[in-house]
């Protein structure tokens, strides 16, 4: 992965695309790629210039290389003079100088040229978010799910906003909501356990338990999942000490049943760790 | 134990398809099959087939492709596909009308004239 | 690479298709000409279409891209919390990670003017 | 019934010209309407309509994942009768004559410009330019049926009704072509990009519900009679049943 430079220019799109789809952030990486390789060819982008550049430009901010960025947008806004996008662009350069109120000035002219324009609402949380007002930001958040509410991407920063306030049981409910928009995400339902797991509860335990199950039903790798379902399991062995015996019988299979799996994953690792890492990993131990 | 016999009863949980997967490849195959109608409509008029004879031609040709998606599959077509008879009769007429144009322009081109 | 081959592949069968057609325009006017009846095309163009009609169907079904597996499970088994987690829309710029760029300026927070006094 | 013999020249001055011209013409029409089609502006209460629905729909279908209680939370949140979202938001009914709508108006009057005139017009001048011509024959008997769809400028009673006149060949191509332009011109070329730059659509304003207080009660009788089945009830038994059959 260290040497960008021997990928051809087709390569790099290729990457840079899967990177996209699969909303993996590494910057650093993709301001790489454009140095090393991209910016030889800015005549050869092909079909998805324009999606390209804006992942560079993100990039970009994200590696504090602001001149570099807004040389871009510059360029873009002279292409597009009165793209609503580009002027989103300009809005997250504001931002990433900490000129807050200049971006909020911008994203607020957005909304107001087209109402429906979702990504600079977004925009406007995350501006709050980076100042540090996470309740401001949940209280704009939970606005904009009013009028945009099959955006699974809001209910899931919702979620993580919820849970950095501490506030399990709402988290909980955004957490569902995302599972009713992916349920076969074997992530979302490992997500809705944890936090279940976090409230406690006799009730909860048994939720996060189904949940934890759901999520190995779904991915059998899963191994924070199955960590989980051994610590609820156990923690419901402990809870049931006295009452029905038919459930604590379970809970204490479903304990052994994970701590078997963990097992013979760690076995199945320690396999492919050659020896001599082995070796080295016991030295380092000593 | 009673949970377990249920689990018994109930039939086992559909599959899940990934949409975006399922919508890219039926664009493939329906790319495929397009260009299979255009090319084997001019092959037909090329030979100079008349009458059911070109028709026969058609059935050849949308056979001879679902065999080779079968092969570019593999042995588990099932990861790909929901289905192979629907793979092979979908489109069927949609494709026919652009056979039957393909094989009337190249056999007036060849034959005709 | 792999589809580049696929890519002559069909250039070449599409050739070849359309030298059997012009064969065959050329045998008809032939026959015309010397006045004989038409019956069937001579094997070998018969056969150069049919095989060219093969290649370019096996080119243009690997250069139509490829399959995708349709089982949702497949994909959304290798996303990770980490790609599953990182929203673009969300992005904030002022992480941790930006005191690592060369020509980073901290700036004066808040806690640092309180220090001072 | 003897063999007619056509003159080479019509293959090349009519016949090849014919195919060409419908071809160009359907990418250049193409082309056009991207031009010509402007984004809808979309009203935030639509959007937020059409949201609402997929959210509902949502629940109903995946609400089997869901505990007992938070699905029937969710549902009380759509349904109840005081403050529920279908019965409390009000929503006027669509106005039925799209008449009224000059939006709408112009929008049937660009895919009229884009659709129907080209083919109209270029259909008349090949009717003009090419008139009169037998271009070619189809290589299958049809019945005499076909002779007025076929042979279109040619009136006569005794010619074989696979003989094709210039005018219906024309018309064949456009009809018979169409499959072939997605083929060439793919779901989503080059020039939707530059579009998408332009005025960046939030992705999610797509089926609009024509009459939201229609589909709201429609949503609202779907949700009322969904039933909540707990589809996790026996996922720890699985689990372990599966795991048991695997190794042995």
């Amino acid at each position: 992965m260290d040497s960008y430079d021997d990928l051809s220019h087709s390569e790099v799109n290729d990457l840079l695309r899967k990177w996209r789809e699969n909303n993996e952030r590494k910057s650093s990486d993709v301001v790489a790629l454009w140095m090393n390789v991209l910016q030889a060819h800015s005549n050869k982008y092909g079909n998805e210039k324009y999606v390209l550049l804006e992942q560079i430009i993100y990039a970009m901010l994200d590696c504090h290389l602001y001149g570099l960025a807004k040389g871009l947008i510059y360029i873009l806004s002279l292409e597009f003079p009165r793209s609503l996008r580009v002027m989103r662009y300009k809005a997250a350069a504001l931002e990433a100088e900490e000129k807050y109120d200049e971006a909020l000035n911008v994203l607020d002219g957005i909304i107001n040229a087209d109402e429906t324009n979702a990504p600079a609402r977004k925009r406007r949380v995350a501006v709050l978010k980076a100042q540090g007002l996470i309740h401001e930001a949940i209280k704009e958040l939970v606005d904009y799910l009013k009028k945009f509410m099959s955006d699974a991407e809001a209910w899931q920063e919702l979620c993580e906003l919820y849970l950095q306030v501490q506030e399990y049981s709402r988290a909980a409910f955004c957490a569902e909501e995302l599972l009713l928009h992916q349920p076969h995400n074997h992530l979302m339902h490992q997500r809705l356990a944890d936090i279940r797991y976090t409230m406690g509860g006799i009730d909860n335990m048994e939720l996060a338990k189904t949940y934890y199950c759901q999520s190995l039903k779904l991915n059998p790798d899963n191994v924070r999942a199955l960590l989980g379902l051994f610590l609820v399991a156990n923690n419901l062995v402990g809870h049931y000490k006295s009452s029905g015996s038919s459930k604590r019988k379970e809970a204490w299979k479903l304990s052994q049943w994970a701590q078997s799996r963990v097992t013979a994953k760690q076995r199945e690792a320690k396999a492919k760790l050659g020896l001599t890492d082995m070796m080295l990993s016991l030295s380092l131990a000593e | 134990m009673s949970a377990i016999v249920k689990s018994k009863d109930n039939k086992p949980e559909p599959i899940a398809y990934s949409d975006a997967a399922l919508r890219n490849n039926a664009a493939v195959v329906e790319y495929c099959r397009t260009s299979m109608a255009a090319l084997s409509g001019s092959t037909a008029g090329v030979l100079g087939l008349t009458g059911l004879y070109g028709f026969a031609f058609y059935v050849f040709a949308v056979v001879i492709l679902w065999l080779m998606f079968m092969i570019k599959a593999g042995s588990n077509w099932n990861k790909y596909y929901k289905s192979r008879q629907s793979l092979l009769t979908s489109g069927f007429f949609g494709a026919l009308f652009t056979y039957v144009l393909f094989w009337t322009f190249i056999y007036g081109m060849v034959h005709v004239y | 690479m792999d589809s580049s081959i696929h890519r002559i592949i069909v250039l070449v069968g599409f050739i070849s298709l359309f030298h059997s057609a012009f064969s065959a325009a050329q045998h008809r006017t032939y026959l015309r000409i010397t006045s004989q009846e038409f019956t069937t095309l001579p094997l070998d163009i018969v056969l150069q279409a049919v095989l060219s009609l093969f290649a370019v169907m096996w080119g243009v079904l690997n250069v139509a891209g490829n399959l995708r597996e349709i089982p949702a499970a497949a994909e959304l088994n290798n996303t990770k919390w980490e790609t599953q987690r990182n929203l673009p829309s969300f992005y904030i710029f002022n992480h941790r990670g930006r005191a690592l760029a060369c020509n980073y300026v901290p700036s004066p927070s808040k806690s640092d003017l309180d220090n001072l006094e | 019934m003897t063999e007619l013999l056509l003159d080479p020249n019509i293959r090349v001055w009519v016949f090849l010209p014919i195919v060409i011209i419908t071809f160009l013409v359907g990418i250049v029409r193409h082309y056009i309407s991207i031009i010509l089609s402007s984004q809808k502006k979309i009203e935030l209460l639509q959007v937020q309509d059409s949201q609402v629905m997929i959210r509902a729909r949502l629940l109903r279908e995946n609400g089997k994942y869901l505990p007992r209680q938070s699905f029937a939370m969710r549902r009380y949140w759509f349904n109840n009768e005081d403050t529920g979202y279908f019965k409390v938001q009000k929503r006027a009914a669509a106005s039925q004559n799209p008449m009224t709508d000059p939006g709408m108006m112009t929008d049937m009057l660009k895919g009229n410009v884009t659709n129907v005139l080209p083919m109209i017009v270029i259909g008349g001048w090949i009717n003009w330019m090419f008139s009169g011509f037998l271009t070619t024959k189809v290589p299958f008997p049809l019945t005499l049926r076909f002779k007025p769809m076929l042979q279109r400028g040619v009136e006569l009673a005794y010619l074989d009704a696979s003989w094709v006149s210039s005018a219906s060949w024309y018309f064949l191509n456009v009809f018979g072509l169409r499959t072939i332009y997605t083929l060439v011109l793919g779901e989503n070329n080059a020039a939707d990009q530059s579009k998408v730059m332009q005025e960046q659509m939030s992705g999610a304003a797509m089926a609009m519900p024509p009459d939201p207080k229609a589909a709201f009660k429609a949503e609202w009788e779907a949700l009322e009679i969904t039933e909540h089945r707990w589809s996790l009830a026996n996922v720890e038994s699985d689990l372990l049943a599966t795991d048991s059959s695997n190794s042995l």
